[in-house]
């Protein structure tokens, strides 16, 4: 590993560079990323505002410090300063005056963004998200499911916001909205986009092992895209050509979803058991009961996967209660015994 | 037994009287009584409040004359009072917000009754 | 037990070979169970620089993982539980305790002219709750860890399989060693005053460490109700905070930050009390308006109490509610403007002396404003939104708690080192240690500010590459920050072996800890000195042969 | 601990710790430090009084089901005695005050006798309770007793306890409660004893009772919190 003072000047130089990008609308500015909701510039208003007044205070405070650090600095044989008041209301009035009049529109300015974010408009196009540890999913009022948010510009769109766990929070950057995710009732957020392209939803309430990777892509697209590809994800199992897909083929593609981080398909054992040639044999629970995989086990198994946890596992899996169609579901099985047994 | 006679006339505490102490202990008996009696009786939404100042009143016998809040100093009194003013303080906050999203929560279980069906 | 040994010669005022606090009993036990407040100081020194050390190396881990976006070190697990610990360990074994333990036991009952703190005895226990509360914070580590992040929020922390429960309990105890610690100086402030020193004649370092612990003593039984809570919640499923079982976790977010925000300034007033200090030391002065900033630390204490939501304006808490928190925050950048601008003040016309002491206070100024002033970005709810919980909220945290209350810590330690050991540090490392501080500091901390605005979460083990610029320069920094504190901690125990004598009052201060012997003798003072008028250097005057500034005539004492 | 250092001229009682000048300076400290300890208390209780009163107005009617299986009697018994422990602290006190040794002793063994006469009846309250499987959080699974003894006590004639809303939250805070309180009770039986022994030791005087009146305080806020209590659990309509 390399540590030299000299790679990081250079990455500092890169670091502003990369910071103060051509163009501002592409890649953000020094502070921030590109403004893409109506909420954006009323957010970076407000902190646009402290931030120079910062800035003037910062340099007043630190530039009188070192002014008289010199000016009255002790000189020997001389012990006593000069003479000088050891108080002045007037003029403890004045910077504490002064200050409270800044901050007064600070709150204001702030309170007012916060209440735009925080109050939905009423007739939004309206998305469902679900949190889960580690992972996002989208629905949409078609009935349409996905890992990766797509928006229409210039839109309303309201989040209607759960979590099977634990917390989590809904960011976008680019949108400057921000709202956690709590177990136990629906929490809402809301945003009009301006600008089409690609951006980063992350998680930021922590959320445990892997909440730094809870993210999803978050397309804006113009009005026609979106509609096509809202339409299309409202029946994933339909391929190019329009024709169903076979309850194999669904349950693969449910596979590469939600399962396969956690079950593999060539027998070896990651999180959970493998699939691999398991349909129609005997399992063996943790509390000594065994029983045959069938598609009652299944479907238990997904339902209640507490309820017999195979030997030598942890108890990691979480319900699918209510996330898959009956459809789905047999084409889950379908999946699993053409895995062989 | 430290009896020091050269100091005479110096005294720490302010005995209280036996009257006052059996009068308050009497008091605090009989207020025990009312709350049972009156919780068999049906004031809708006052019951809370009714049984709550009696509470209070008891508890502040208590304070005032077995804590001799009567005659304490004042910084005493002082923490003392505002320790319930700042526990009410975290309560009324943390409350009052809780009663303004409890709309949320209970829309949430009718929604998961729903889906459940 | 106690071995009494006569020392040879020691130079205190009174002439006499009697022997200092330090040697005027031997041996571990004499420590162990010592009442003597100086030693009880001496030993959370010790206590809270170990802490210090051990949060810092899960610092340097943390940012030694991240100096790649894939995780250098570590799998994310791993990751998550060292910003736990390295958060937890700074908070409540470190700047909780540091400064009131280490120099508030040390120097406030001195200022004061008392024999001892108030209870003796509950401060030993303090000592040891702290104690206890390290050892289960130790276990903690080798007992499986601890990933819940220092805020502990439901459901997770009743969720996950590492040591919550070690952990709590050990808060617990901390806990309880704080509030006793605050118990304790309040009775001293209010009973062991000298009758003659009326409230506006105190050190301003005591008006801080009065204010605190009026803090410790209203906000920390909240954190322990909550802790005890979320205990058997994990161990009974008991459904007050998780909502599997009906409990609500905003609730637990109340909970924890009504004690967790005061917990701020149960952090920062004990360091400005420091500045307080060494402002007027170092500048010859009397604090400018010296009532208004006594007031402004009560003020701190009292508005602390009414601005935790302002973490919560993203939790679902309601937006009733976060009006009113967003209100009340802005109100504490009052009192904290007063101070920052009478500190300021306190120089103009002063006789200003560039001591160690006073590079940690300057740079406290500095660092506290940019630290401050980013408050008022996450206090204003709008941007807030945006900021939380990004690393514009970790470099906020960092400037007020590193580069405020560390430097202080260190300012502190500069300053009452002499008095403590009776020895004095080589300056020139001690201004090195301060100037690698402040450069380590600020290039660790201020990207921080702008990759957390452009869009980079925190508590994340791994994150996106176009972040790994300012993740590298920040390492580095940090990296260069260590060797600050190294060399300041270095800088200060190497002198107990080979530094100077100090004299008695090696900076001209005003207060009554620098008129007794250096280090001072087992009961403090022989004679209560006469109580003088707050901050009154005018009697001061330096003695070129034995570098004291010695206590000429007092001609003044029959006018006040 | 060594109080034989000092000889500094000032003719200190063994009472009077090294530290204090006056038996009224050390007096005044000890008391104020219980009044702020008692402070911490007040603080540590409202974050279950918090928590009560956020499950209660969400549940009120799950809080009058559950309060069915507590006996107002018991309650009420429970609350008489600890006032009657409060009035013999009360003047246990006084007696220190004026030095009558004798009352002070048997006011102090009376308060304990109540005390851990609370503390049986309580013993009884839960091992009932935990016989019908009353229990707190996940433990929480009532039985046929538990049964009967709400249709007895309502009289209703429910089939099936599951009908009735989560109950387990109630009995989570009543046990959190109770049980804290509890804890406060034992504490302080410990610490009146340890009184009593200085008491028969003859170590008060009326310079020196400080022990007695703070363990007075606490113990007074022992009782001061058991009124709320009462009615909060008891008493619901
Ligand atoms: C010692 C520690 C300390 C101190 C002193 C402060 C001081 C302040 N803090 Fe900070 N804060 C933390 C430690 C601290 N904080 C920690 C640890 C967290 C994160 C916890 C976590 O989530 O893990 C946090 C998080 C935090 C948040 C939540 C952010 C979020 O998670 O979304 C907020 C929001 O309002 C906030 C605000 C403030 C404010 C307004 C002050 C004020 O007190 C500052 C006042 C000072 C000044 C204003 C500067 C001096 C004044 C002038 C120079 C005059 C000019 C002034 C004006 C013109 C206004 N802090
Ligand atoms: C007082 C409190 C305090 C202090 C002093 C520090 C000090 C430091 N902190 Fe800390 N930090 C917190 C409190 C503190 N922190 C808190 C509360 C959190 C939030 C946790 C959470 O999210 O839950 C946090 C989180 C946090 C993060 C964010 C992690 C994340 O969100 O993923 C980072 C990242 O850079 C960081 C870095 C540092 C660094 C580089 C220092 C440096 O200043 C450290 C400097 C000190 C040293 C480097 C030690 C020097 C000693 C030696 C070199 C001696 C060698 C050792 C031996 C001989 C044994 N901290
Ligand atoms: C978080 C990890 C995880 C995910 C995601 C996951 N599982 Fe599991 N699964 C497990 C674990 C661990 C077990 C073994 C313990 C148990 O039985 O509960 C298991 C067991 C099973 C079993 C019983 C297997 C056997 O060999 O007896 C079935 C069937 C199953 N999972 C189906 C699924 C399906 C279908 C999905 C996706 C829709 C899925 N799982 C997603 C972790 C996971
Ligand atoms: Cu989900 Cu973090
Ligand atoms: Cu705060």
């Amino acid at each position: 590993m390399n540590l030299p003072i000299l790679s990081t000047l250079a990455n500092l130089v890169q670091a502003a560079q990369v910071a103060v990008p051509s163009d501002p609308t592409a890649e953000g500015t020094f502070w921030f990323p590109v403004q893409a909701s109506t909420l954006a510039p009323k957010s970076d208003w407000t902190f646009y505002y402290i931030y120079w007044i910062s800035a003037f205070f910062t340099a007043l405070i630190v530039a009188a410090m070192i002014f008289m650090a010199i000016r009255y600095r002790y000189r020997k044989g001389v012990w006593d300063g000069e003479e000088s008041p050891g108080h002045g209301l007037a003029l403890e009035l004045t910077w504490s005056g002064i200050p409270f009049l800044l901050t007064i529109a600070m709150w204001y300015t702030g309170f007012k963004s916060y209440m735009y974010g925080d109050t939905p408009p009423p007739n939004g196009y309206e998305i469902q998200v679900k949190a889960r540890q580690w992972n996002w999913e989208f629905i949409y009022p078609n009935g349409a499911k996905s890992t990766e948010l797509h928006l229409p510009v210039e839109q309303d769109v309201t989040f209607v916001m759960s979590s099977a766990d634990v917390l989590h929070s809904f960011w976008i950057p680019a949108f400057r909205v921000k709202k956690d995710i709590v177990p136990g009732r629906y929490t809402k957020t809301w945003v009009h986009s301006t600008l089409e392209g690609q951006y980063t939803l992350f998680c930021t309430e922590y959320c445990g092992k892997d909440h730094s990777q809870m993210m999803a892509q978050v397309f804006v697209e113009d009005q026609a895209t979106f509609d096509g590809w809202v339409a299309k994800q409202a029946n994933p199992y339909l391929d190019e050509d329009g024709q169903p897909f076979t309850p194999v083929a669904i349950g693969e593609k449910i596979y590469g979803q939600h399962c396969f981080a956690c079950h593999s398909i060539d027998g070896s054992a990651v999180v959970g058991p493998s699939w691999k040639g398991s349909w129609g044999t005997e399992r063996t629970f943790e509390n000594g009961d065994t029983r045959l995989f069938d598609e009652n086990y299944f479907k238990e198994s997904l339902l209640d996967p507490g309820a017999q946890v195979v030997k030598g596992f942890p108890p990691a899996m979480t319900s699918y209660r209510g996330v898959f169609k009956d459809s789905e579901i047999d084409g889950l099985i379908a999946y699993i015994k053409s895995l062989g047994n | 037994m430290h009896h020091s006679e050269e100091k005479p006339g110096y005294d720490l505490g302010h005995p209280a009287s036996m009257k006052m102490l059996v009068g308050v202990f009497g008091a605090l008996l009989a207020l025990t009584a009312l709350t049972v009696g009156v919780a068999q009786f049906n004031f809708g939404a006052a019951d809370l409040s009714i049984a709550m100042l009696i509470a209070t009143v008891k508890a502040t016998l208590v304070a005032v004359f077995f804590m001799h809040l009567n005659h304490d100093k004042g910084v005493n009194r002082l923490f003392f009072i505002g320790s319930i003013l700042f526990a009410g303080l975290f309560m009324a906050i943390a409350l009052g917000d809780a009663s303004e999203y409890q709309q949320d929560l209970r829309d949430f279980e009718a929604a998961q009754e729903l889906l459940q069906k | 037990m106690e071995t009494k040994v006569t020392h040879d010669k020691n130079d205190s005022i009174y002439g006499g070979a009697e022997p200092n606090y330090l040697n005027a009993s031997k041996g571990i036990l004499s420590w162990m169970f010592t009442i003597d407040h100086k030693r009880i100081g001496v030993m959370y020194t010790f206590g809270t620089i170990g802490a210090l050390m051990l949060g810092g190396v899960f610092a340097l881990l943390v940012r030694l993982h991240l100096w790649v976006p894939e995780g250098l070190l570590v799998d994310n697990q791993t990751y998550n539980q060292f910003f736990t610990l390295h958060g937890a360990v700074m908070v409540f074994l470190f700047v909780i305790p540091g400064i009131p333990g280490a120099l508030g036991n040390f120097a406030l009952p001195l200022m004061l002219g008392a024999k001892d703190v108030a209870f003796p005895r509950v401060n030993l226990m303090s000592f040891w709750l702290w104690a206890i509360g390290a050892v289960f914070f130790v276990t903690v580590l080798v007992t499986g860890g601890l990933d819940t992040g220092w805020t502990f929020y439901t459901p997770y922390s009743v969720k996950t399989d590492t040591s919550v429960i070690w952990a709590v309990s050990g808060a617990f105890f901390l806990g309880f060693s704080s509030i006793f610690t605050g118990l304790n100086f309040i009775v001293t402030v209010h009973r062991m005053r000298p009758k003659n020193m009326g409230w506006f004649n105190m050190p301003l370092f005591i008006w801080g460490i009065y204010s605190t612990a009026v803090i410790q003593v209203l906000a920390t039984p909240v954190l322990g109700i909550t802790l005890l809570l979320l205990a058997v919640e994990r161990s009974a499923g008991l459904g007050i905070f998780n909502s599997e079982f009906g409990g609500d976790p905003v609730l637990f977010q109340h909970f924890f930050w009504f004690y967790s925000h005061p917990a701020v300034y149960i952090m920062i007033l004990p360091a400005m009390a420091i500045i307080s200090e060494l402002m007027a030391t170092f500048s010859r002065k009397k604090v400018f308006g010296y009532t208004l900033v006594a007031y402004s630390s009560v003020a701190i204490a009292i508005f602390g109490f009414l601005v935790w939501g302002h973490h919560m304006f993203t939790s679902g808490q309601s937006a009733w509610a976060s009006l009113v928190f967003s209100t009340l925050t802005f109100s504490i950048s009052i009192p904290s403007a007063i101070k920052v601008f009478n500190w300021l003040s306190t120089m103009y016309k002063g006789s200003v002396r560039l001591d160690t002491p006073m590079w940690y206070a300057l740079a406290f100024l500095w660092m506290f404003t940019v630290g401050g002033l980013t408050g008022m970005f996450l206090g204003s709810m709008g941007t807030d939104v945006h900021l939380h919980d990004t690393y514009f909220i970790v470099s906020h945290f960092h400037y007020v708690m590193v580069g405020s209350i560390m430097f202080a810590y260190f300012g502190g330690l500069h300053y009452w080192w002499p008095k403590m050991f009776g020895k004095m540090y080589n300056e020139v490392m001690g201004k090195l240690g301060a100037a690698l501080m402040f450069i380590g500091f600020n290039v660790t901390f201020f990207p921080q500010f702008i990759m957390g605005s452009r869009g980079m979460p925190r508590r994340y083990a791994t994150y996106l590459p176009e972040f790994q610029n300012l993740h590298q320069v920040s390492t580095v920094g940090a990296f260069i920050l260590g060797t600050g504190v190294a060399v300041g901690i270095w800088t200060l125990f190497s002198s107990i072996v080979n530094g100077k004598k100090a004299p008695q009052n090696p900076w001209g201060a005003a207060s009554m800890e620098w008129e007794t012997a250096t280090p001072p003798i087992e009961h403090n003072f022989h004679e209560i000195p006469t109580v003088k008028p707050v901050y009154d250097f005018s009697t001061l005057k330096f003695n070129e042969e034995t570098g004291n500034w010695d206590r000429i005539a007092d001609t003044s004492e029959d006018n006040n | 601990m060594s109080s034989s250092t000092h000889d500094d001229g000032h003719d200190h009682p063994e009472w009077l710790a090294h530290h204090f000048e006056t038996p009224e300076q050390q007096f005044e400290a000890g008391k104020f430090g219980m009044w702020v300890f008692l402070v911490t208390e007040v603080l540590f209780f409202s974050g279950l009084f918090c928590a009560y009163t956020y499950y209660r107005g969400n549940h009120p009617d799950m809080f009058l089901d559950a309060h069915f299986f507590l006996s107002t009697k018991m309650g009420a018994i429970n609350t008489a005695v600890l006032i009657l422990s409060s009035f013999t602290m009360a003047t246990a006190v006084r007696n220190a005050q004026m030095e009558n040794r004798v009352w002070l002793i048997r006011n102090l063994v009376i308060t304990i006798a109540c005390a851990i006469g609370f503390l049986v009846v309580k013993a009884f309250e839960y091992s009932h309770k935990f016989h019908m499987g009353l229990k707190w959080g996940t433990f929480y699974n009532p039985n046929e007793h538990a049964l009967e003894a709400y249709n007895e006590a309502t009289g209703r004639h429910l089939t099936d306890l599951s009908q009735l809303p989560d109950l387990h939250q109630f009995f989570s805070i009543y046990y959190c409660m109770t049980g804290l309180h509890g804890v406060h009770v034992v504490l302080g039986i410990v610490a009146i004893s340890l009184l009593l022994r200085r008491a028969i030791r003859g170590d008060f005087n009326r310079y020196y009772f400080t022990a007695v009146d703070g363990v007075g305080l606490y113990w007074h806020l022992v009782d001061l919190i058991w009124i709320f209590l009462f009615p909060l659990m008891y008493l619901i309509h």
